[in-house]
């Protein structure tokens, strides 16, 4: 782990194709997080880092170009400055707790309940899913609504071409042929894919998985499908408007699970009353909320996938 | 025991690496780049503080009694998701930076803008 | 079991060297084309290899259709993805340099 | 056994070491792409290495999931750089 995290930072050295070297560092830290026993993070940061934010950056580049110019300031005051905060804090973490002590302060507080308590009260083997779904409901709940404001921004920022007009030669000169291989494979992988995606999401409760990463990956189906057969297909597949639909339904999924259990009489997104017995009710619960995160997660990163790309298509 | 600090000073050559990248380069990807790198090594500081030697992944599974902390790990879950929601965003702000200007250097982008403001 | 333990424990070790030459393959290689042959070539063996080893620890079990399925997707994805890249470079018009040995007989 | 595993663990760390390499210097841009998938087929194997090393082989997921990944990511830069090097091309003439 020690010897991959130097390595990830030479990387940063390069100025060139550093996109591609984004996505390597994404592995590596998501590596990093397997050792450190986080195995749902690892599974988003996965996603997330490797496979979708370096596509929308990819997406960005064909826009913008990708060359850097040279600075022309002199790189010497940043890296003054850097020196010396990074000095500070290296003098700050003296004091820190040492790595893996069960003694830490964060490990003394609300963990210990959640570790001993949670598969009992919730009754889900997945702790983390527990925690998010259940004890820290709320704050997941504005992370989803978070993820839709950047959806309604990128949109309204960018918006997504039903029909890209694609000039002519390049659909049908001779450098331009679609991958016959590609497609036949990824004909092959996206129902794969989609039957995985939903494997996480309702294994989610059991295993490593969740809402956020099912609805990644199941994003990453249809960005594939896009990718081997074109945008007009892909937005065909999947219009806008039901982009739209589903990225607020979601959020309402959410929301309204919370509604429904003050009006059967408990707090705000209280499942224990949402079925007879509350760890059903619980189970219940986190399930419809999961899928509510998959199905937000899912369609703002298409919509932000498609908005990108027909902006790179249309800036030509 | 310095050895035991070990992952703090990771962390801080990473942060101080997207620090760098942030200020020091006047491109506006890498600059998101940068940012981006910055927020990994907040990922990964989280997480180590999370973990507990001997524990293991804070899945409920037979024979195991020690786990790490869950708790972090939801919060950095979540954050993940959050930050390429907020890197698109920036992202697709720049990509309207480049029509409005041409240009995605933010020395470029500062001299238009004088010049058009001496113009005005 | 011993058996099994010996038999998954070669195998781990030439799916290892057979990563490693891969690997020594791409860093050491002339030029681009050379390059994928080292690496794509190896790669599906020594990915079988790995797996094939771990199945042997699994057992049968749901790890075991799991690692099927990851040899599987790796069998499927990793020379598809080769031939994309090398269609795509030779398009873009990167050819192999006709790499001919000095006339000193040393490496150039 | 677990020597064995720990044997094929380094194995793979150092493949991947050279893999980063040949990505940090490459000097065309599918030079980079190759160690990137190289890189990334590692990493499933490691982590399905890994999974079994620490005895809690639970999370092969995960290492399907960066293989289609892998392959995802591969596609997207390879559809990208072409795009790119048409919009080189075409600013050129």
């Amino acid at each position: 782990m020690l010897s991959m995290t130097a390595i990830a930072v030479v990387r940063l050295r390069s100025l060139f194709g550093v996109v591609m070297l984004f996505g390597i560092y994404s592995l590596l830290s998501a590596l990093i997080f397997v050792v450190l026993d986080a195995i749902d993070v690892a599974f988003t940061e996965a996603a997330v880092g490797a496979g979708v934010s370096t596509v929308f950056m990819l997406a960005t580049l064909v826009s913008t170009g990708r060359e850097e110019k040279p600075s022309r300031y002199s790189p010497l005051l940043p890296l003054g400055v850097v020196v010396v905060t990074g000095a500070a804090l290296v003098w700050g973490t003296l004091d820190m707790p040492h790595f893996g002590d069960p003694g830490n302060p964060v490990h003394v507080h609300v963990a210990d309940r959640y570790v001993q308590v949670s598969p009992t009260e919730v009754g889900i083997p997945n702790m983390v899913t527990s925690v998010l779904a259940s004890y820290r409901g709320y704050d997941t709940m504005g992370e989803v609504i978070v993820i839709f404001t950047a959806l309604v921004g990128v949109l309204s920022l960018l918006t997504i071409r039903g029909h890209v007009t694609v000039p002519r030669h390049r659909t049908t000169g001779p450098d331009s042929r679609p991958y016959p291989v590609l497609q036949v494979m990824a004909m092959l992988l996206i129902p794969f894919i989609l039957v995985f995606a939903l494997y996480v999401q309702f294994h989610g409760d059991f295993g490593p998985g969740g809402g956020f990463q099912a609805g990644v990956i199941f994003a990453s189906a249809i960005i594939l499908y896009a990718l081997t057969f074109g945008l007009n297909d892909a937005v065909a597949l999947v219009p806008v408007w039901l982009i739209r639909v589903l990225a607020a339904a979601g959020v309402l999924i959410y929301g309204g699970t919370g509604v429904v259990s003050m009006l059967r009489g408990a707090n705000y997104l209280d499942y224990d009353v949402l079925a007879h017995d509350p760890v059903h009710g619980q189970h219940y619960g986190i399930l419809i909320i999961e899928l509510g995160v998959g199905i937000t997660v899912a369609t703002v990163m298409i919509g932000i996938f498609f908005a990108f790309v027909s902006r790179a298509e249309g800036s030509r | 025991m310095v050895f035991s600090l070990f992952n703090y000073w990771v962390v801080i050559v990473l942060m101080m690496a997207g620090f760098y990248t942030v200020i020091a380069s006047g491109n506006l990807v890498k600059k998101i780049v940068g940012l981006n790198i910055f927020q990994t090594s907040v990922f990964i500081m989280y997480i180590s503080v999370g973990k507990v030697i001997g524990g293991t992944a804070p899945i409920v599974a037979a024979n195991t009694e020690l786990y790490s902390n869950p708790l972090p790990h939801v919060l950095i879950l979540t954050a993940i998701v959050v930050g390429v929601a907020t890197t698109a965003l920036g992202l697709s702000l720049i990509m309207r930076i480049r029509q409005a200007y041409g240009t995605v250097e933010e020395s470029e982008i500062l001299d238009i803008s004088t010049r058009e403001d001496e113009a005005g | 079991m011993l058996v099994i333990d010996i038999v998954s424990g070669l195998l781990l070790l030439a799916g290892s060297i057979l990563g490693l030459s891969g690997a020594w393959g791409l860093l050491k290689f002339p030029d681009f084309y050379a390059r994928v042959h080292a690496a794509s070539i190896t790669d599906t063996l020594c990915a079988a290899c790995f797996v094939a080893a771990l199945m042997l620890q699994a057992s049968f079990s749901l790890v075991a259709v799991k690692l099927l399925m990851v040899l599987l997707l790796l069998w499927l994805t990793s020379p598809t993805s080769g031939h994309a890249l090398v269609k795509a470079a030779h398009r873009s018009g990167l050819r192999a340099v006709t790499w001919t040995p000095p006339a000193d007989g040393g490496r150039s | 056994m677990t020597a064995m595993l720990a044997v094929a663990t380094i194995a793979l760390l150092a493949v991947m070491l050279m893999a980063l390499i040949r990505a940090l210097s490459g000097p065309t841009v599918f030079d980079r792409i190759l160690a990137v998938n190289m890189f990334g087929t590692k990493t499933v194997l490691l982590i399905a290495v890994y999974g079994f090393l620490t005895g809690r082989p639970d999370f092969l997921d995960l290492s399907i999931f960066y293989a289609l990944i892998n392959f995802i990511g591969v596609i997207a830069v390879l559809k990208f750089v072409e795009r790119v090097g048409e919009n080189d091309e075409a600013e050129k003439s």
